[in-house]
Order: C-alpha cells, then structure tokens, then sequence
C-alpha cells in the first residue's frame, strides 16, 4: 500500500488491541448520515513510474521558452548546490522548529538569513520570511499602522509605480481593517514628487516607495524618505534583494533611511517555478520590532553557556496572542528561505553584485538592440537597474504572440495595468541571457517591425 | 559538535561564486551603495559543508518518528519533490502565455478537481500559500458574501477555545470580532453557549472536525442547521483532514468554505516552516467570491480564472498563484494514491492513533477523553505525574528527543494541562509506535526514581536546553561582524 | 578562484610561514627542464551557469528514443529516493572506509549489500562489488583457477551462449596469467549439452554458465552444473539479478548449486548512463572466501560490545598482500552499490518480482506483435526471461536504421557476435515499455516489413 | 544511536516498492525459485529514513576536512554530478547508436584530449574503471608492445618499495614478475640498485611521481634514460597527479604509459569506495594497444574506435566504455577549471601541503623528509611519540576523528614508521589547516599527559573502536535472520 507500512498481520494485532473488529469501527462517532461510501470520480492509483512518465510529458508540453520577463519574477542562475542541500531530507522534512534542542540547522540557517536580509537592506532586524513579496509589502502596510505612534492614521500613501500586484495583495489583505491605499502619480516612470506639494505627509501613517520600481527605473527615495519623515509618517521600502547588491540600500534612503523594508526574495536562489514557493522578507528598525509579524530566531545560550538558537518574540504571534497578535501567519517559507541563505552564502556580495551588473549590461544591451528598429523607443529616459518600459507603434500583445510563437517570453505587456503609458513593454534581460539570445529576439522583432535588419 | 556562523568563515578579500568577469554598471554613482553588506566570503566547500552540517542538527520525518499533532508529519514521498523540480516546471515564469503551460495548468486544474471532490466542496481555488491563508480567504469570502446581500452587521467570528491560534487571529485581520465559546467535557463544543452568541451579527463559526482535541464532533449536523439559521456560515479549518479523507465531507457536514493544507494531508513536506499550501474549497453560494487566479478550462484549453470573470472575487491574495511548486508535489502525491489510497490515508492514521492511544492508556497514562474514539490524533495529559514528581510535559518532551523520537505538540489546546498532543500519522509503522510507547513508559519509570535526570534532558542533542527568557529580554537576531556594534 | 578557497592575503601570509616568496619556489625540486609554461590546448574556465547550459544542449541533442535493446544493459524504473539518497554528501563524498568508526553509514550498507547479494543469488557470502559485470566474470575465473584445489587447470569451459562482453574482458584479463577459456557450443540458444560428452570436466578449473542466457533462454544449468562438479570442475553461475527474483538462483543450479556466482548488478536500480558506472557482483560458497578478489565488510563488535561493522579479511587484498593479492582491485564501485541496496530495499522480493515479470510480459507481448509479420520469425523455442533473438529475412542493420531515425532502439544486432544465427536481433522490453511502445515499434517494424498491419 | 539492520525492519507480508499489479510469468515451472531471498520487507519511509540514518554516520568531504594521502579528497562540486545526472545522459543505453550520442561522444572525446594535453601524452583511453584498472591496462600495454616486437623476455616490473599495493598486485596479475627496488633517505629512488636490475627481462618500471612519499623524484630524467637504455618501459601512476597538473607533463618526464585517477586529480566523487576512472595514456608507440573502446573524430562526426581500427589492442576491460557517469563529472569539473584552473589546483595543493608540513615541524612534529619540499601530501613520522607514550599513530587517527577530522592515511607507505601520510588538497582553506594543525599539538599533549584517553579514542562516534581481530576469525559477512541459521 504506497506509504502505509501495515501488513495484514500488524492491522490483526492492533484491531485485536483495539477490541473492534474491522478499521470502519472507528470512524463510529461520525454520524451515520454523514458517512460516504468513498471518494468516486477519483481515478486509480498510479506507480512512480507511470506518474513520472505523465509529469515529464507535461512538462515537456510547455517547454523552455527564452525569458525576457521579469515583473516580479526573474530568471537567474541557480547553482546546484543550493537545492541540492535544501532538499536534503533534514532540512526538507521537518517542521517549524519549536523543539529548539533538535532543530538547530534550521534555527541556526534563518539567524543567518536574518543577518544576510538586515544587512543587505541597511536595517536592523529582519524576521524568518513571509509568504512572499506581495504579501510582505501588505503585512508592512499594516505594521507600519501599528508602529506608527506620532499619528493615528490608517492611510498609507503608496506610489503608482509600486508592483501592482503588491497593491492588489495590499488591497486585498488590508481591507477588513479599514486601512487605505492612496496612490501617488507616476511621471516619466518614477514617483511625482510634485504631487507630494498637494498632500501632507502627517496624514499618512506611511509612505510606500519601490526602488528600482516596478517599472525598472530607479525611483525618488531620498525626496520621498525625507518628506515622508518631515510628517511623522514612516516609510516603507520595497525592493529586489538582487539589486541591493548595488543599489542604496532602504536603510540609507533620504536622511534618516526607511523604517521597514519588504520585498520579493525569489531573486536569491529561487526558481521561477510558476510564481512559488517564494518567500517576502520583512526588515525593520530594532525599536518597533515588536510590531513585526511571522517568526523570529534569536540567539541564546544552553544551560552550560554554549551558543544556541530559538524562535523568540513569540508574544507577537498567533499561537500565543491569538485574536491581538500581529498577525496570522503560522506556517512561512522556511525552505525557500534556507535556500535562499545557502544561494547567497555561495554568491557573496561579490557574486550577486557581478549578477546584478550583468543583468544591467544585457538590460541595457537589449534595449539597445531593439530601440534600433523603428517602432520601439525607451518610454522613459530615467535610469533602470535591470528592466525598462518600451512603447510600440501597435499593441504589445501581438508582437508578444509572435514573439512566443517563436519560443520567446518577450517581456511583461503594461497596458492593462498602465493604459496611460500606452503600447508599453516592459523587458528583462538577466545574467542568464546570452549575446545570441539577445540578438534572437532583436532578429524576430526586427521582422515584426520590419526593419532591415 | 557546535557549527560556527556562516559569516565567521570570512576571509578579507574572499570572492563567492564564479559568476565570470564583471561589468560596469550603468547607473547614477548617487544612487549605488557605498557599503558592502555583511554576506559570507565563505567558499562553496566551506559553504557546502556548513550547511550540511547544520542540517544534521534537525530532527525530521526522514530521520526520526515526529508525532507532533496537528502537523501530520507523514513520509514525503521522495518521487514528490523529483517531479516538481523537473527543469521545465522550475523555469516556467509566471506570467508566460498558456500556450506555455497548458501542461502546468492541467495539473493545477486536476488538482483544484481532486480537492473538491475530497472535500465535497463546490469548487476550489489553489492560491492562498498556508493554512492561514486559506483561512483568510474564507474569512474574507464570508465577509464578501454577507456584504454582497447587504447584510453588513454580520462582523462576528466565532471560534471554540480548542481552536488553533490561527482562527481568531485570522478573523482580527478580516476585521471582525472574535467571540470564543468553550468545549464541554466530553470535548464535543457547548452547544447551548453556541446558541447565546449566534444572532444578527454572527458572521460564521470556524471549526475544524476533528477538532485540535482530536474528537470528532458529533453533533457537527445540528451546529451547521443553527449556524445557518442564525444567517452565519460555517468555515471548516482543514488542517485535520487527514483524519476523515475518504469517510465523510466537510460539504456534507453543511460547510461553506474549508481551507485544506496540503503540506499535512497531502503530504508535501514542512521544510522546516514552510512553505504550505491553503487550497480552499467553497460552497455553491461562496463560489463567485473565490481568490483569484484559478484555472478553468474551456474547450480543452487550460486558462486562468480571473476578476474579469470572477468581479466578486475577494481578490489576490499571493502576487501570482500561490506556492506552484508545493501544488505540484501534492498534485503528485494524490495521483499515486489514487482513490483507493485516499480512502486508506484516514483508515491509518485513525487506527495508528487510537492504537497508540490504547497502549499508553493500557500503560497507565491519562488520555484526556477516555471514553472517547481518537481520530487521528489524541491528548495525554502528565498533569498527576508533573504533581508526583515535578516533572512537566516539557520535561517529557526534551527527554523523547534524547530517545530519537521528535516530541509530540504540548500545551496546546490550552484547556489541557500539562497535555501532548499526538498524531502519529498513517506512515508510521506499528513498530515505530510500540518504541515510542516504551520510550513514554521509560522517561515517566524515569521521572519517578531520578525525576532531575528528565529536568536535564536532552543531553544528545548539539545544545542542552535553552535560555528562552534571555532570548526574549536580550534579543540578538542578527549577527554583529566583531567590532561592528 | 573556482574551488580554491584561498584570498591574497591568506597566500602571502602562508607563503612567509614557508619562507619563500612565490607558490613556484614550490616546484624548485622539478628539474627546470621539464618545468612548463602552462596546460596549452586547454580552454578557458566556463561559469557553473555555461557548462550548464552546454551540457543540457549535448544532452538535449541526443534525446530519448524509445528503448527496446538489453543486451547486458536494462532500462528499468529508478524510484525516485534511490539516487536522492545514494548523492547525500556523506556517501558520495566519502572515501573508502578505511576509519571504521567514522565509516559506519558505508559500512552498514555495503554488510546489508552482501546479505541481499547471498541471498538473491543462494550462495554464502559476497564482496563489495567490482567494476561491472564483465570485469566480475573475469575475476571469477580468476578465482576459480585459484580456489580449485582438485586439480591444477588453467582452463576455464564457457558456453558460447554467455556474453560475449564478459568473454572478451576475460580473456584480456587472463591472457597474462595464461588462464585459456574454451568454448562450449550454441544449440537451439541454449549451450550445446550433448558437446560435454567429447569433454572431460576434470580438465576445467571451472564451467561457467550465464542464465538466462546473453540470447535471452533459459539455459541448462542443472546438467552442466552436475556435469562439472562430477569432475571436480568448479561452477560459476552468471545472472541478472533482476531475473533472480523469480528464477532459481545459481547456488541451487543442479544438485550442488553453482560454487561461484557473478553478474552485471545495473538492473537493481542503475541508470543505464552508456554503459556506466554500474557494478558487478560476486559471490561465493563459504568456504572459498579467502580466495574472493575485491573488498568485504564484516560485522564485529566494539570494545563496549556494540556491534559495528569494518572491511576485514583483507589480508587478500592489495594494500596488504601486494604481489600476492587475490586481485590489483582497490577502489570499487562503492556508491553504485549504495544505490542498489537502496533500490533492493524499496522494492524488496515482492517488488522485484513484480518488476520482473512484467518485463517477461512485455517482452512476451514485443515478440508477439512482431513475429506476427511476415519476415520476422523467432529464433529458437527455448523459454525466455525479458530477451529473445528474432530472425528477419533481411539485413538487421538496416531495420535498425529506419527505427532510429523514428526515435526507436530496436535491440542489438547479433550478426557480428553470432554470424551463425543469420540475421538475428535481440530484443528486450522492460517494465518500462508500454502497450502503446510496443504498438509504436511493430507500427514501424509493420511498415518495413510491409505487412498489411 | 546505532542503526536496525535494515533486514530488522522485517515485516511479515509487507509489500515493497508498488509496481502495480502483477502479471504471471511465461516460464516453465522448473525454472522458477521455490524460496523467497532475504530482501528488506522495510516500507518506503522505513527505508528513507534507515539509509539517512546511515548516512549521517559518515565522514565525508561534504561535512569534514578529509587529509587522507594519496586519495586526494577535495571538493566535489555538485554541478557536476547536477549535469551527469541529466536525463538524457542517464537514459542513454550503452549500444545506442551514435546518431543519437553525439553529445555524449563529443564530450568523451573533449575529456579525452584535455586528459591528454595535461599529461603530455599522444593519447588516451578512458576505459579503465579505476586507478588499478588503469594500472592494469598500462601494464598489459608495455607487454604487449614487447611482445609485438618478439622481444618476449621481458615479464619484469620493477616497482619501488614505497609503491602503493595496485603496482605490485597489477604486475602480478598480467603475469610478470615484481622486483622491487628501495628508495633512499632522502626519499630519491636508489639508482644504482635500479641499474643492478634492469636487463634482458626488464618489461619495464612503474613509478608515481611525486612518490607516495610525498616527493618529486629528482632523478627522474635519468632514470627514464635508464629504463629506456634497458628497453624497458615507464609505466606513470598518476594518483598523484594533483601535485604537478600544469608544472610538468609526464610525457616529458618520459613516461610511455599512465593512468590517471578521475577520482582523484579530477574530482569525481569517492562515494565511499567507488566508483572511479583509471583513463590511461600512452606516448606514441604504445598507441596500437591502447584498449577499446574509445572515441575518434572523423569529419565532424563522432564514432567508437574498436579492434576494427586498432588490431593490435589489448582489447576491452569492461563491458561497454567504462565509467561513463564519472567521466562526465570530470568533464564537467576540468570545463570549470579551464586553464587557469587546472594550473591552480598544483599550486594550491602544494601550498597547502608544505604549509601544514612547516606548521606541523614547528609545531614540534617529526616530518619524514625535512629537507625535501612537500608535494601535494606529506609524511609525519610518530615514532618518538609512540615510543615515549606508547600513543600509536593509529591512537592519532583515532582521537583525530573525536576533533571531527578524518584521519590522514595511516601506516602507508610501508618504510616509515608510524607514519601519517597527509595530503590537504588545495580546497581547503587556511583555517581548516590551521585547526588541524592545533587538533594534533591537542593530542599530542595528551598523549603526554593522560596517554589513555587517547588510547580510548574515538568516544564521539557511531561506535568505540571495532574489534577487527574477531572480524577476521570469525567472519560475520551477511545477515541470517534469527532461526535461520
Ligand atoms: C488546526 C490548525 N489550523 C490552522 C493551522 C494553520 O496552518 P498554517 O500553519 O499552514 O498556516 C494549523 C497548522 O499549524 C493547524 O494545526
Ligand atoms: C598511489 C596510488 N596508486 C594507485 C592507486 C589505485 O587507484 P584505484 O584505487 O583507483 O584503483 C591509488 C589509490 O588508492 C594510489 O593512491
């Protein structure tokens, strides 16, 4: 029986033990009408080799289009040792460590994550993830309406330029507390630090910035930071963790820097994967850390003095606090993040600032092979880290279908989500990208375009 | 042995992975970092062999017996995780068009069906990524549905005392009032209690049957028919299913939404934390609220379900579709199964629980609902041996770990004392059962002639018990480089 | 520096420790001669993400055709736990388990690879594995000529029906010790019995029998078993552990069992991988173990009693006995068998058997579905495991041919190993092989057959 | 905590691994085993867990500093067995035809001049499974190049005393002679004892250089000279190849044959035992006999060269073309190198070695060879220590294992007394060799001052030292289950 190791002889002797005479006896206190027969319209069993045989002719069925993609998503290098030892069964097959004695590698590997995510962001203390970037941005939204001591409000002013998908999940999840979204114009694809003159930052219990934003240009942190503070209102700083290893981290935006920092962690190590398992990060200032949600390792020592780790600060949490806890997440991504922790051990600062600079050479090599053909310009000139909005003279969308029909990903097509910006693509082109895949798409382009290549 | 940091293995001037030669970035000098963050300048050995070492400090399920209930530590199947992580599967992005993933989405279709027809449910959305999540979704989808009717006072959660620390806490963040009403006795929910607090502001009831005490509630028809005439509906917190797979449908039972986790029924693996999934399946009437993205499918072809189809919808709750990767695996898992598999998983882990529990009764230990069948889980209480010998549940927990056994769940519920809840799950053979009896027998024998040596324990384990209150006074969260603070 | 660990600063302090000032004072002893300037001819250092990417093209470049060839090789299921087990570090990066204490993990596994090795096979004790299959065969001979004290041959008697792989590496690695193999002859497939009565067993060392055979029969391994041991004649039975699970095992081969048993040991969950790495097996009678080639692990105690396991008699080996050893082997094929221990523990003898017969099902149903065409006939009648040879009324290779071009391996051609058959090929349909497999192959062999299929 | 047999896990009518359903087999009832073998009745988690178990009893590269001379453990990169492990390469059957191997053959055929280029050879051949393997086939070579010429004389082979046992016990068994020669206090090999020996039957010398020593031997210009005046042949045991990869080429040393150990220089993985690649290489005139199959390039395609186009090879030493899954990997591992690489790893390997051995000689440690530089490995001699404490070398690998060090190769060579042959390889960092360096300064205070508890060593392990005399006399070599003896 797959993954039951009873024999006929075991199930005997415990019925037997048990005084009944078959398993149905059991189940005696379920009501009788309530009981079904079994779970029709469920097929048969399948062996491990026929399963496998059906998944890898699905997986083969989608192929492995090239990705120029990126809107959240980002298609790095994975070297094999960092799944290879996550998926190692000790780590893979336990549970959330709240034995602390027996369950040191996983203790120990999230203190160091929170390490690596404080000091790659520029701030204090960092917790042991949350479920993934959208999510870490809502949870920030509503920690900062807690932290937030100098005013009462329950608005946060978040830029346009921010993922949109961070602002629906933010949406979504602040609702029930009656907490509101306000949104900040964009201009030539950065925040409108303009529109700040017509608003007052002591009306907002925070200010939202993305960096480099979702539309890959690098925004207006420090005017942004610093307004936000000049009102008593915090700021939250979202960011790619790859494009820490070169850019400002939140902690140093404006003068004082940002009080929370979130974002997506998929960048460090982690597949694409159909949209997850990812894992959002969430760091802060040490004086509101109390108003952190998920879990947080710290260190102690044993009862001999020895070093040791646990999961500390647990009044916050839901299985301690209940109905006033910070949150309710209870299960995070623990797996994900220890994958992250072995990615970027294995990468250094050194290694993912190489990364994030060649995800910048072929960005930029990219836009320039295609802002060549006529028809496509750069729809900002603001400078980008590793994506850039390009306009068409006609719809993304077919281009997009043609360029897939030639296993391409072209890009992320902007004009559901930004009709302003009109037939607006947005492009990536990560370390992963080739000269002579750069060139694939300039070459299809060229003839949907019809330049004479 | 101890393992150093990650960091402690830096070496001035040490480059990480080769990744080849640099280019210079094209970016504003303004806008780039002037410091290095503090990563590990280890080598890949170095980092290889750290982080085997440490994963060698973790109790798991495929190294030891870890029947710590509520978290259905079942065997991973191995084949789960290699399928999941097919290349094409890990590098499919997000946002590619379906003509890329008709493959992928097929799967997450079939899934969404198999979870629906387990549950009962009308239909299913795979994208809250645990457990509370889902909980939230349902939540939310309750909330969604009685402002839909304009029945907006409706802002009331009830939960039992048993229940997990999810359920209020999910209903604070929906923004609604918990009301906590307590179990009897005989551990089924007061249901005369239930009746005071349900009126015109009773949103729904969360329950999970079994419930945390690992009693199925019996009067479980008669709760749904109150709740349901009080204008409140019913959220099933499925994080017990493994206990009724096959028997019987929380649909049935007259449940309107239910979250299932995947990464205990289903079996896709715990990592340590995470991550999870919270599918959640929902009654005909809650069906236009359902989170979005889902897959339907149209003529044979695979597409997403969205807020265009679905304008009620409470929304997104993840920034594409939940944790893929975890559907896959349990997506995998069902498959190999199959019904008749499905139907054994409650069979199992119901005989292995009461199996279990009669052995430790016949062993002299207090079970907390004697006259009552454990599904699949059940409650000791130590409370007379704590009183006897000072000896606590928490002793008895560290003590196991130094028999190679992971300890059960303790003090939850809360309205048991001194309690371990056990949840030895259907993959456990009788043998691992009948050791972890003689370990239980062997640490009370123990806490009766030598009760300081189980205050002691463990011993075998890389670090002796704990200092958690300086854990908590004096917080240390991240690593200091030496002379950095 | 790609797995040298060490910074500028770590080498100069080093190098003032040593006294020198540069890494070539080092080298000072090599005469200046034959000091070079460097690995000419060798190319330049690729990033883990480029030779992965050039690897998954060649792999991709040779795709994955339908295989329906054995042959010595078997493409059977892996369950998925046995090479995820089998690569954890700590058997794949350890060395021999010369610390015995420190060794346990290989140790124990390679004690129970022995149990289940005896045990498949019906004979006394096994070593810890050989090369392959082929190698083991010729070290059986070897120890043939040694163990048999009854009389002084150096001629070991081989059935033609034996592969022909194992008798060419026999002959090459007893050439210099002037060991001659001579060969019984094919009848109906199966070894030529009524050969034996122009023979006299006493002037053999040893008679070595594979079953099934290398042309897929069942072989007659009762009569020349009896036939050899009633001349003092040793026994060395072949087989495919995979067949073991439903076939009398050599050590019950005619009255007294075979003496010696050997195989290719790949089919207990080896990818096939070209050709290697796999591992061959011996085994033998109790009483012979002195003179078994290759390691053996023991089950001792330690000095509080404990049972513990290390390599022992090793006064036969190399390291020790040197010119005198039983054999030159040191290194074995250690992790290989890992993994096949791994693989006989999920499957155990109900699994094995399982997978076994529905190879001799599938193939069953191949031979079927293909002699039904006309051209195609069966070669000999003998019973067959999971091979058999056809006959086709034309040249094998060029059937081969137009099934490769469709993505099919459609066995081994006979016609240079045994001109004698004619046109024969050898086929073999695994557990693998699905009814819509088998249709595909005769759909193709139909079309070049011309049947009306 | 000792691990079950997995054979204990025994449970009457357990199913194993599910295949799905059976079919009856089409063979004669004769045919067919009447008793069921000894195979685990263990389920599939039970079986998970026993060999993770396992496995964690282990040292190993991956989780400690592994100074074993001559075995050359260093990193093994795991991308390298990631890409061996590509399905298409393992899927591949060994007689597939070559249109659907070119990949692969273009890859062999790369490893093949790569392994020549660092060598210095005219070709290679990668048939050999292992070091002796390919010890064997050099040897089979240099006769049968004799033979060729009728030069039948010649079965002499000449091996130092400080030769690992393969040379001797590989001579042995291509039916020559052993004539061993000694080596001098300075570690250089006697040369006039070697003229004394060389004549008529001289087949040829077999050597590795740097000798397992641990030292380059200087002479070695001349005594190719020598040998070849003699008409004999050098044979090269390259399982010390690490210490001169990039410095100097054995063919120019004047070597005609060598085998080179994947396993070793090239870092595939010992995986506990095996297993490896011996690939040989041969100067000019040994080119006909070099063993098949290898492969050749003829226009721009791949095939197999066979007997066909060498008639005069030794033939085949494995069924199909050795050791194809660690070819791959050493593939994989010399592409990552890249030149710059591959002269690095001489470097760092040598570094490594003479700075430990100059750590150790301040340290007070008596060095075998002071004058001489180290190779890749250095010797140790503990015979002062063993004779004032009566604490053995054996005692320090021993206690080495409890500081969580595996222990340098112990007793080998032969000529030195209590001896540690210690080779760091050029992964690992300063700091491990600097922590090793204070483990044995530790112990050997220790043997000073509480000489037993060295003696009582290893007390951190799986088990306390093993009783290998009993092992021997009374061979326990497989199971028996209880009553069936
Ligand atoms: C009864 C119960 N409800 C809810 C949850 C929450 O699930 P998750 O941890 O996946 O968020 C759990 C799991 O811990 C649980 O046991
Ligand atoms: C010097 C020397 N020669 C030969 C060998 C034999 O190599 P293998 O074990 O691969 O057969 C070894 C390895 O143990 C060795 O160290």
């Amino acid at each position: 029986m797959p993954f039951v190791p009873h024999t006929e002889s075991d199930i005997s002797a415990m019925l037997a033990r048990l005084g009944v005479a078959d398993i149905a006896d059991l189940f005696d206190e379920i009501p009788a009408g309530l009981r079904i027969k079994g779970l029709e319209g469920i097929g048969p069993a399948l062996s491990e080799a026929d399963i496998s045989r059906l998944m890898q002719t699905r997986a083969r069925q989608d192929g492995e289009p090239l990705c120029f993609t990126g809107a959240g998503a980002y298609d790095h290098y994975v070297p094999a040792a960092v799944w290879d030892i996550a998926t190692r069964g000790e780590f893979y097959s336990a549970y959330t460590p709240y034995q602390a004695e027996a369950s040191q590698g996983t203790l120990q590997v999230i203190y160091e994550f929170q390490t690596m995510l404080a000091s790659l962001t520029g701030l204090d203390v960092s917790n042991a993830s949350l479920y993934d970037g959208a999510t870490a941005f809502a949870e920030a939204c509503l920690m900062a309406v807690r932290a937030n001591r100098r005013n009462r409000s329950r608005k946060i002013l978040v830029s346009r330029t921010l993922s949109p998908a961070c602002r629906e999940v933010a949406r979504v999840m602040l609702k029930g507390q009656q907490i509101e979204l306000v949104e900040l114009a964009i201009r030539d694809g950065v925040s409108d630090s303009d529109a700040l003159n017509n608003l007052s930052a002591a009306d907002f219990a925070a200010v939202a910035i993305q960096n480099p934003n979702f539309l890959g240009s690098l925004d207006a942190v420090d005017v942004l930071t610093d307004w936000a503070h000049s009102g008593g209102a915090l700021v939250i700083g979202v960011a790619n963790p790859m494009a820490l290893a070169l850019l400002k981290p939140p902690g140093q935006w404006g003068a004082a820097g940002a009080d929370i920092a979130c974002g997506e962690g998929q960048p460090m190590g982690i597949p694409m994967s159909s949209g997850g398992p990812y894992f959002g990060y969430l760091v802060c200032r040490q004086d509101i850390v109390r108003q952190m949600p998920g879990r947080i390792v710290g260190r102690t020592v044993d009862l001999e003095g020895k070093p040791g780790f646990t999961l500390t600060l647990q009044a916050r949490e839901q299985h301690i606090r209940r109905s006033r806890a910070t949150s309710n997440i209870c299960t995070n991504q623990g797996l994900v993040a220890t994958a992250a922790t072995i990615y970027m051990s294995l990468m250094g600062a050194s290694g993912l600032r190489s990364v994030a600079t060649k995800c910048n050479a072929n960005t930029n090599a990219l836009v320039d092979a295609l802002t060549a053909l006529p028809g496509v310009t750069r729809a900002f000139a603001a400078p980008f880290f590793h994506e850039a909005v390009l306009t068409f003279d006609r719809p993304v969308a077919g281009v997009l279908d043609t360029l897939s029909s030639n296993g391409i990903l072209g890009g992320y097509d902007l004009s559901a989500d930004y009709p302003e910006l009109g037939n607006a693509l947005l492009v990536c082109a990560t370390e992963m990208r080739s000269a002579t895949d750069i060139s694939a798409y300039a070459g299809i382009a060229s003839e949907i375009f019809g330049a004479a290549a | 042995m101890t393992e150093a940091l990650i960091f402690e293995y830096r070496s001035e001037g040490r480059k990480g992975f080769v990744a080849g030669p640099d280019a210079v970035p094209k970016l504003p000098a303004e806008a780039l970092r002037a410091d290095e963050p503090t990563l590990p300048t280890a080598s890949e050995l170095e980092v290889v062999r750290h982080f085997t070492r440490l994963s060698q400090q973790n109790f798991s399920i495929d190294t030891q017996f870890y029947p710590l209930g509520s978290c259905t530590m079942k065997y991973n199947p191995r084949v789960c995780n290699q399928l999941a992580m097919l290349p094409q599967f890990l590098g499919r992005h997000p946002l590619g068009p379906v003509e890329h993933g008709q493959g992928y989405l097929q799967t997450m279709f079939e899934l969404q069906e198999m979870l629906r027809i387990a549950t009962g449910m009308a239909a299913v959305s795979l994208t809250p990524m645990a457990g509370a999540q889902g909980e939230f979704a349902g939540v939310a989808m309750i909330k969604a549905y009685h402002e839909s009717r304009g029945d907006d006072a409706r802002n009331q959660i009830i939960v039992p005392d048993a229940a997990h620390g999810t359920n209020p806490a999910t209903a604070t963040m929906c923004g609604c009032e918990v009301v906590e009403i307590s179990t009897r006795p005989d551990g089924d929910l007061d249901i005369n209690r239930l009746r005071e607090v349900l009126g015109p502001n009773t949103a729904g009831i969360m329950l999970t049957n079994p419930s945390t005490l690992g009693l199925f509630e019996r009067q479980i028809e008669e709760i749904a028919a109150i709740v349901h005439a009080a204008g409140g509906l019913l959220y099933y917190d499925g994080a017990n299913l493994n206990a009724i797979l096959g028997k019987t449908l929380p649909g049935d039972m007259g449940f309107d939404v239910i979250h299932m986790n995947l990464h205990k029924t289903f079996s896709t693996p715990h990592g340590g934390g995470g991550p999870g999934s919270g599918a959640v399946g929902v009654a005909e009437r809650l069906k236009p609220f359902l989170p979005v993205p889902f897959v339907q499918r149209l003529d044979g072809r695979y597409t997403w379900a969205t807020e265009e189809h679905y304008p009620q919808s409470i929304g997104r709750l993840s920034a594409f579709m939940g944790n893929s990767g975890v559907l896959l695996r349990a997506y995998v898992y069902m498959r190999m199964l199959g019904r008749a598999g499905m139907e054994r998983v409650a069979d199992f882990a119901v005989l292995n629980a009461n199996y279990l529990m009669v052995c430790l009764r016949e062993a002299g230990f207090d079970v907390a609902f004697p006259e009552r069948r454990a599904s699949h889980e059940f409650i000791i209480s130590l409370k007379s041996i704590a009183r006897e010998t000072d000896v606590t549940a928490m002793d008895f927990a560290k003590a196991l770990l130094d028999y190679g056994f992971h300890a059960p769940t303790t003090y939850f519920p809360l309205l048991v004392p001194e309690c371990l809840l056990i949840e030895p799950t259907e993959s456990e053979s009788r043998h691992a059962l009948d050791a972890f009896v003689a370990a239980l027998v062997d640490i009370r024998d123990t806490a009766y002639s030598n009760p300081d040596k189980v205050k002691e324990a463990p011993v075998t384990m890389p670090v002796r018990r704990l200092d958690d209150v300086r854990a908590a006074k004096q917080p240390d969260l991240v690593w200091q480089a030496p002379g950095a603070g």
